[in-house]
């Protein structure tokens, strides 16, 4: 049986004991699945896993609370569930966690940069992995892409791709390919001059149409309609069209994600307007990692590091007058 | 025997004065297992008063370039004898802890640091890397009866918060450390004392009062000698020692031996080791005493042995007499 | 909102460096201001008048004054426009003095910046809101901690004036410190003859509940209603039995106790009744000298005690009480003299504390009043005082003056003279601190009279020279070194907060300075007060005073607690946290960092949500800065207000 | 409000009521002189600072930001401090991935005694800044310069 | 393409269109799609640029008739310092809108103006409140959409009555031939724009060569299901509370759907003020965000994702065609579905409702 199948069966098994099992099914595009809410056994049919299952489930979870679902999580899902529950969003016994070995996903938009302009990744009718590639049908025939190539840059420094404190596993457990996070995307954009980098943003979020799918696809943003970006009282942004705000907003989501973001990427996924969001909550996953060796989700036995402190902080350096 | 390897900064007064001292340093670390690598082309440590009281970064540029010196032949940690150069090279490394300090001196040198580098004594060394115990199983020739005087000197442990030895106040570990040689350790209150050495020039007639008072104790208190660990504390306590009777009308007679020396006896390294041949008042009459004294400690340890084991013996035989009696007492 | 801004000059003091009238007309531009003016000084009587005057000639609904800082007269100015009608928290103060006419001489740059200043101010007050204090009732009763002289002081104040009072004191006995001394000065009346009485007084009196040997274990709740744990510890002697005859401690087989009281400077028995006069006289039992606790044998006290009190199975009891206001009065230690090595670091036995020195000097201590050296009973001839060891020493952390060293020094030097008419004091000082009535006439006395040699300057070291201590030393004053042959010498050690006592402000939620003396709500203002409401000072854990300014300061903390509990219901400051329910999701990450558990779960049409406890919010505003969609906001400084100042500053 | 042109940055200052705001009075009271670029914000406690009120600063205008609060465990509240540290070193690290230099922000505690350290930090604080010359911002929504150009006048 | 009457018709080489649009872009902005980061959008065309066509732009180009954030008109209260208590309220009405060419536009972008049209027209109150900043705009800006060739994955124009070559509301239609594109002007506006000496006389080859492109376009779309039934079976459902909280459990509530979609028009209206002056803000608001309908009261009506998405979907293909001849408000470009972080798929929806209205 295959990893999806063995999903299946364990899907139907839970489905008595559970509202609904959340899961991926095949999307309207090829390369995106779409979530999958399981109600019935026959619904577990349409069930899917696997390299283009990349939404996170985990990002549900919140609005169920007070019933009991099921839910399947690749390992970064899994991290999410576990912050999660650290805060006390949900309930252990409310969720039950089906994780399984994840062998990373794609990323589409690298596949646009891969086909270098041969065709619209929308115009891709069909995709199918064969060995290291992937496999696509597009109005000019077949293109074959190195899978290495368009896989999500997250799964490049995975360190825990099977999913963490789940309460059914299935498959055999899978080595991480990475024994740290460097943070090497943070350090080389870091790299640039401080000049350079603002132009960055300067330029990027220009495009921001200020949808907040980034903020919604979060499964930490647990605000939802009661986030301060659209509220007057607080006010933090107005409702204008000027760059500064957008950043500010961004600046409001990663500093509200210090210590608690797990790095799923959805932020940036989400984003319609194609903004590297998640590099800002990177650069605090790293600073709050190096001072108090807390990755969200993982590290997740005592309080978040920013809802506690202590008495001596030995890596505080503080400024010396 | 063991790793423990320095960088190994003589100072002036190691290849004249204090010859002794050098030479029986590097027969104490080599009997003991500590590798000394004398830092090449080595120059002033800095303190000398030109120095160090008209420039701050001149006197810490000299001892930056010993460091400089030492990080050339892949030396970090630096041990001298001299308490005068160990007190230089500590405040050259805490002064250029703030950077403008640091820039000042590296434009000097034109040798910028890469590593961090740390200072320590020779007696800091034996005391606390070294220790005790393996001091003590060195011993060939143990010191009883030796009664001695431990004089530390007003710098090796000041100021306290630079030198980061013992205590600055009271410290003990030359104590401890002639202790481990066998012997008898007197105490002795002004072991921080300053000797007056720093005054031979400007003022002199202080010197003989500074020092006449560390003598004057030293034979109240019945000692063989003064154990030093400073060459211009030896020097002046031992080479002066006439100057000072005359000065102060006494007729003191003290050997002032470097504990290095006693060290090198203890250990049996020989004479060229000990280099008492040096001192201007003679070990050999303190070495006499000593050994009178070693005579008349076994003597008694011997009798005391006995009325032990005799007191052992008759209790035990009580007790026997007894347990004997008793199954008959039991019976009644 | 109509907006009256008053810009002060302070005499000089502002309008010296600051065009205060070009301020003023600047601030007529700002939004939401229609009437704008300078004055000569805000805070005087016409100042205010005309404030008042103005905002009911111009219909103000909201006041800024800019003049010196809130932290002066933010009263002062509130109770000014509630004179006037308005809610005394619809005005701010822009503080143009401190933070900026004393700070800099530019007129220019501080005009400008007082003007900014006041645009903030303004920004801030167009969304302060009217606030008013909730009421709740009290409970009459009063906490003293420590019953040290000040401890005592306010018990008494504050039971004479009909409140119950609880005192907890640590040691088997109340006394403090002043039970120990012989004499006080400058009066050399007897220390025991004029506390005793006091110490009686406490035993008797029907409002004061006494827990000896007891501490405060844990304090909750707030001003007016605290909740104290009070855990009394176990002195193997049942109290209630005890009838403090003695007799167990006559037949202690122990009798080579380490003597507390006595600091050490004699020897007692392992069952012990501190000292005759102590209060509650009752024996107990110090575990670590008891043979049956050290060895399981002997039990002789509970064979000897004719009322059966002794019980070594005796546990801890607790004991909860709930008070209205808190009196700290846990008084001070000697700081360990012993890292003076050159002082003989408790090395030499002829050294010994001045404390120790009352204990050699007092009738009903170890030698009976006689002084004698410790290490061989010889009576000295000639004694050494040295002053400041641990004052004003910054080497060993202690830069601090402890304040009644010199005056003890004094009457410790008169007092040998009495002893052992024959012998010589010498004392080494620094300074001599004599502000007192009748003090600098004593430190006179003891030279003029009494012969005492005092010698200014440190002494570098004590070493021992037969069976004499050599204290070496400078004259400063003659410029040379002095050696000074002493049969015993006195060390007048400085005083440090006493043991535990960051711990226990930890536990009464009260700031302490670095060196764990309790920090006062104002050096000036407010000397008893701290700044948790309800909780006040008294004695020397707010800092070293002498006999007198603590009795003072009990007074002074009994009459501010007196006031208070006076009340029969207490305001609350509305100041605090308040939660939109709206907008509250319920995900308690305020719960998890309130300082004062203010916060709590709740609920609301199903809805999780929080709730702040009004009486136990403090104001600090963490929850604020936490709640990730501000649900949670801080009156009187929102995020909207703290974002209009910013924005005022930065933006438009 | 726009800055003393050619003379001064914008500086802003968020402190906190107990400690640094008294260390800013009794700077004042001293007499000790300081660089007049700061405008300070008084807040309850340095937990109240939200890091946010620090970015905003640093986006929307200020050239530098600085926090001060009491020393650890001398907190008016006991705890705010504690919570403040972690929080304003966590945000820092943001500055950089920015494009603003990390510089321009920085915490320190000062009680209410310290008025020298106050001038201190004040000064070397308002030197940094100068150092580091006006901050480059990114740009605001043109919809909203009317409510500049009207502060400007 | 059937439909509408060719006014003019020109051909320009590829190696001519730069020159062409800088030619444009004299006394306009030329908005062309742009590659930006790794998406494809509207932005005003730079000099030296070729606009980005193998890629199909992430956004509509509602943006330029509609901004996201446009103030107004502003507003200020001057005070007067020597009697600060009078103050005068002052107000200024924002610019006129320059003009503008939209150039390289998708045939479904044309049509998402249709959408607009009506609307902010006055439809509803007989004409009397236009939107003047609207129709400015609109009478301002010059369309020239690009026809399609292959359809994506999400693309349904044909079944709301387009097509990939449709020009509707458009100005004129480009169409790529070998070494150019053919252009053809349906309105006055689109022929003016044609008169440019850097273009030249189209022939009725390269017409007849367009038209198979377009009928090839058409050919390479899946066949359209009949949305007729649309209006009633939605409606049908609107108390279907299961129905809609199957179709909207992988809905986000974010507002991407709605601020891609080229027919969604719905704004707010904010006062950003410094208590001095200020100025009264257009935004766009989107329907999917809860406080869309947040009344002051707080009662909200769609307090759930369930109701907000029916209403999405019921405003796009039952309310909004009831009182507008049966226009769909829908041009099926598709974008909803691709920038969905949970592509949720509105053709399923309508699918959906019509099996679903069926069934029962």
């Amino acid at each position: 049986m295959s990893i999806q199948e063995e999903l299946q069966a364990v899907i139907k098994e839970a489905l008595p004991d559970v509202s609904c099992v959340i899961g991926w099914r095949e999307g309207p595009e090829p390369l995106r699945a779409a979530p999958l809410f399981v109600r019935t056994p026959a619904d577990a049919d349409a069930f899917r896993s696997g390299y283009f299952a990349v939404n996170n489930p985990a990002v549900f979870l919140p609005e169920y609370k007070g019933g009991k679902v099921g839910v399947v999580v690749k390992g970064c899902d899994a991290r999410s569930v576990g912050q999660l529950l650290a805060e006390g969003l949900i309930r252990r016994e409310e969720v039950k966690v089906i994780g399984f070995p994840c062998n990373g996903v794609i990323d589409v938009d690298k596949v646009a940069v891969a086909l270098a302009g041969a065709c619209d990744p929308g115009e891709i009718q069909a995709a199918r992995e064969e060995g290291d590639e992937l496999v696509l049908t597009t109005p000019s025939g077949e293109i074959r892409l190195r899978k290495t190539a368009v896989t999500a840059d997250k799964c490049g420094r995975c360190l825990f791709p099977n999913a963490l404190d789940a309460d059914v596993f299935v498959g055999d457990t899978l080595e991480p390919a990475v024994s740290a996070d460097d943070y090497a995307d943070v350090a080389a954009f870091e790299a640039l001059s401080l000049e350079k980098r603002m132009d960055f943003w300067e330029q990027e979020m220009s495009r921001c149409v200020r949808c907040y799918a980034c903020r919604n696809a979060c499964p930490m943003c647990v605000c939802r309609e009661h986030c301060v970006a659209l509220s007057r009282d607080p006010r933090w942004l107005t409702q204008s069209d000027g760059v500064r705000d957008k950043m500010f907003f961004q600046i409001i989501h990663a500093s509200h994600l210090a210590g608690r973001c797990t790095g799923c990427g959805e932020c940036q996924r989400a984003c319609p307007a194609r903004i590297p969001v998640l590099l800002l909550k990177r650069a605090l996953s790293r600073r709050v990692e190096d001072l108090f060796a807390y990755r969200a989700g993982v590290d997740v036995a005592g309080p978040p590091p920013l809802l506690s402190f202590a008495l001596e902080e030995p890596k505080i350096k503080e400024r010396d007058w | 025997m063991s790793s423990q390897h320095f960088g190994y900064f003589p100072g002036c007064s190691g290849l004249g004065t204090s010859l002794e001292y050098e030479r029986s340093t590097r027969a104490v670390c080599g009997a003991l297992g500590v590798a000394l690598t004398e830092v090449p082309d080595w120059n002033c440590c800095g303190s000398s008063p030109v120095a160090h009281t008209a420039d701050h970064a001149l006197s810490s540029a000299l001892a930056s370039r010993i460091f400089a010196q030492a990080e050339s032949v892949g030396i970090a940690d630096i041990i001298t004898p001299c308490p005068s150069c160990l007190k230089n090279l500590h405040n050259a490394l805490r002064r250029m802890e703030d950077p403008l300090f640091r820039a000042r001196v590296e434009a000097l040198t034109q040798r910028p640091l890469r590593r961090a580098h740390t200072t320590k004594s020779v007696l800091q060394v034996l005391v606390e890397d070294v220790g005790c115990s393996r001091i003590r199983d060195a011993v060939r020739r143990p010191l009883k009866g030796l009664r001695v005087a431990p004089y530390y000197g007003c710098l090796l442990t000041r100021p306290g918060d630079s030198m980061k030895f013992d205590n600055p106040e009271n410290p003990v570990s030359l104590d401890r450390l002639l202790e481990s040689l066998g012997a008898e350790v007197l105490p002795f209150p002004l072991k921080v004392e300053c000797c007056g050495a720093a005054f031979g020039v400007p003022a002199r007639d202080v010197v003989p009062r500074l020092s006449g008072k560390l003598l004057d104790l030293a034979a109240e208190l019945d000692a063989d000698a003064v154990v030093v660990a400073c060459p211009l504390c030896q020097m002046n306590l031992d080479l002066r020692q006439d100057q000072i009777n005359a000065a102060n009308g006494t007729r003191h007679s003290i050997p002032v031996p470097y504990f290095t020396q006693l060290m090198a006896y203890a250990f049996g390294l020989g004479d060229e080791a000990e280099g008492f041949a040096k001192l201007a008042v003679s070990m050999a009459p303190a070495f006499a005493r000593m050994e009178g004294r070693a005579a008349a400690i076994e003597r008694q340890e011997r009798e005391a042995a006995a009325r032990e084991a005799k007191k052992a013996g008759s209790a035990a035989e009580k007790k026997s007499a007894k347990a004997a009696s008793a199954p008959a007492g039991g019976g009644l | 909102m109509r907006i009256g801004v008053f810009i002060c000059h302070c005499g000089s003091n502002i309008a010296g460096t600051v065009d205060c009238a070009s301020v003023a007309e600047q601030a007529a531009a700002f939004p939401d201001v229609v009437f704008s003016t300078d004055t000569l000084y805000a805070c005087s009587e016409p100042g205010q008048d005309a404030i008042i005057e103005a905002i009911k000639e111009h219909r103000l609904t909201g006041v800024v004054v800019a003049s010196c800082t809130p932290r002066m007269h933010e009263p002062t100015f509130r109770r000014a426009v509630e004179r006037a009608g308005l809610n005394r928290y619809l005005f701010e103060m822009a503080n143009i003095r401190e933070h900026v006419s004393w700070i800099g001489k530019d007129m220019q740059a501080n005009t400008n910046k007082s003007a900014e200043l006041v645009r903030m101010a303004v920004a801030k007050l167009r969304l302060n809101t009217e606030l008013k204090p909730k009421f709740f009732p009290v409970t009459k009763r009063v906490l003293v901690i420590g019953g040290g002289v000040a401890g005592i002081q306010a018990a008494l104040d504050a039971a004479d004036a009909g409140l119950e009072v609880v005192m907890v004191e640590r040691e088997p006995s109340i006394g403090g410190k002043m039970a120990k001394l012989d004499k006080t000065f400058p009066t050399v009346d007897c220390s025991s003859c004029i506390l005793g009485p006091r110490m009686v007084d406490v035993a008797q009196h029907p409002n004061i509940t006494l827990h000896a040997a007891s501490e405060v274990e844990a304090v909750s709740g707030y001003v007016g209603n605290f909740e104290v744990t009070i855990r009394k510890k176990s002195t193997c002697v049942d109290w209630s039995k005890c009838t403090g005859c003695g007799l167990c401690t006559e037949k202690c087989p122990a009798k080579k106790s380490y003597d507390r009281f006595n600091e050490g400077m004699g020897h007692t028995s392992a069952i012990v009744i501190p000292f005759p006069q102590a209060i509650p006289k009752k024996a107990g039992i110090e575990k670590e000298h008891c043979r049956l606790f050290r060895t399981g044998k002997c039990g002789v006290c509970a064979k000897i005690c004719p009322t059966g009190a002794v019980d070594y199975a005796m546990r801890d009891q607790i004991v909860s009480v709930k008070v209205g206001g808190i009196v700290a009065a846990t008084g001070y230690d000697l700081m360990d003299w012993t890292v003076y090595e050159e002082y003989g670091g408790g090395r030499y036995p002829d050294v010994i504390t001045s404390l120790q020195y009352e204990r050699l000097l007092s009738a009903s201590g170890p030698t009976g009043g006689h002084v004698k050296r410790p290490s061989d009973g010889r009576e000295p001839q000639s004694v050494v005082f040295i002053q400041c060891v641990g004052s004003r020493d910054c080497s060993v952390d202690r830069p601090y003056c402890s304040g009644f060293c010199c005056m003890y020094t004094a009457k410790q030097a008169i007092l040998t003279k009495d002893h052992l008419p024959d012998s010589q004091s010498y004392v080494f000082y620094m300074d001599i601190r004599s502000p007192g009535k009748g003090y600098d006439e004593f430190t006179r006395r003891v030279q003029e009279e009494y012969r005492a040699r005092y010698i200014r300057g440190r002494v570098s070291l004590v070493y021992p020279k037969g069976d004499k201590l050599m204290v070496r030393g400078a004259d400063t004053l003659m410029g040379t070194q002095v050696e000074v042959e002493a049969d015993l010498v006195v060390l007048a050690v400085g005083g440090e907060a006493a043991r535990g006592a960051p711990h226990l402000a930890e536990k009464l939620r009260i700031s302490y300075d670095a060196y764990g003396f309790f920090m006062e709500g104002h050096p000036k203002l407010k000397p008893v007060e701290t700044n948790t409401a309800g909780v006040f000072l008294a004695g020397s854990c707010q800092g070293l005073k002498d006999i007198p300014s603590s009795v003072a300061q009990g007074s002074a903390a009994a009459a501010k607690v007196i006031g208070l509990l006076s009340r029969d219901m207490l305001e609350s400051d509305p100041q605090i946290a308040q939660v939109n329910a709206g907008r509250c999701i319920g995900c308690g990450k305020c719960i998890s960092v309130c300082p004062f558990k203010a916060i709590q779960e709740t609920e609301a049409r199903g809805l999780p949500k929080v709730e702040v406890i009004e009486t136990v919010c403090q104001g600090c505003g963490v929850c604020n800065a936490t709640c990730p969609q501000g649900a949670i906001q801080l009156s009187h400084f929102t995020d909207n207000q703290i974002l209009a100042e910013v924005e005022a500053l930065c933006r438009f | 409000m726009s800055v003393l042109k050619g003379q001064e940055l914008r500086i802003i200052g968020f402190l906190c009521n107990w400690c640094s705001y008294g260390g800013a009075d009794t700077a004042g009271i001293g007499r000790f002189v300081q660089p007049t670029d700061l405008r300070v914000v008084r807040v309850p406690c340095s937990g109240r600072i939200n890091p946010l009120f620090i970015m905003k600063a640093l986006l929307y205008g200020a050239d530098g930001v600085l926090v001060s609060g009491c020393h650890p465990r001398d907190c008016h509240y006991a705890e705010g401090n504690f919570y403040a540290r972690r929080r304003l070193e966590v945000i820092k690290a943001l500055l950089p991935a920015l494009g603003i230099d990390p510089r321009r922000f920085e915490y320190t505690w000062v009680s209410a005694s310290e008025g020298r350290r106050w001038q201190h930090v004040v000064e070397s604080f308002t030197m940094q800044i100068h150092d580091l010359g006006p901050a480059r911002r990114l740009p605001d929504a043109p919809e909203l310069d009317v409510l500049k150009m009207v502060a400007a006048e | 393409m059937s439909e509408q009457k060719i006014v003019s018709r020109k051909f320009i080489s590829l190696g001519y269109l730069p020159a062409w649009l800088e030619e444009l872009a004299l006394g306009r902005t030329v908005y062309v799609p742009r590659q930006e980061g790794r998406t494809v959008l509207y932005r005003p065309f730079v000099p030296g640029d070729l606009p980005e066509f193998s890629r199909r732009p992430a956004e509509s180009a509602k943006h330029v008739l509609f901004p996201r954030s446009e103030g107004l008109f502003s507003f200020c209260r001057k005070g007067d310092p020597g009697a600060p208590d009078t103050r005068g309220l002052l107000l200024s009405e924002s610019a006129e809108p320059g003009q503008a060419v939209i150039f390289g536009a998708l045939s479904c972008d044309a049509r998402g103006f249709f959408a607009f049209d009506p609307v902010y027209d006055g439809c509803g109150t007989k004409g009397i409140a236009k939107d003047v900043y609207y129709l400015k705009r609109r009478e301002n800006t010059a369309l020239i959409v690009k026809a399609c060739k292959t359809p994506l994955s999400t693309c349904f124009c044909h079944w709301t009555g387009g097509g990939p070559a449709s020009a509707q509301g458009a100005d004129a239609l480009a169409t790529d031939l070998d070494g150019g594109i053919l252009l053809q002007a349906v309105t006055k506006k689109g022929a003016a724009l044609l008169e440019s000496a850097k273009l030249s006389p189209a022939t009725d080859d390269q017409e007849a060569s367009a038209r198979a492109a377009h009928e090839a376009a058409v050919k390479a779309m899946p066949s359209s299901p009949s949305l007729d039934g649309a209006p009633e079976a939605l409606l049908g459902l609107f108390d279907n509370k299961a129905f809609w909280h199957a179709q909207s459990a992988g809905c986000l509530s974010c507002g991407a759907c709605t601020y891609l979609c080229p027919t969604c028009y719905c704004f707010n209206l904010t006062d950003e003020s410094n208590g001095i002056a200020g100025t009264r803000l257009r935004t766009w608001d989107t329907c999917m965000s809860a406080l869309f309908t947040m009344e002051a009261s707080g009662h909200n009506p769609r307090r759930d994702k369930a109701a907000r998405l029916k209403n999405r979907v019921g405003h796009k293909f039952s309310y909004y065609p009831r009182i507008h001849d049966g226009r769909f408000s829908c041009c099926g470009c598709g974008r909803c579905i691709r920038s969905c972080p949970s592509s949720v798929d509105i053709r399923q929806i309508v699918l959906n409702a019509l099996k679903e209205n069926a069934d029962v």
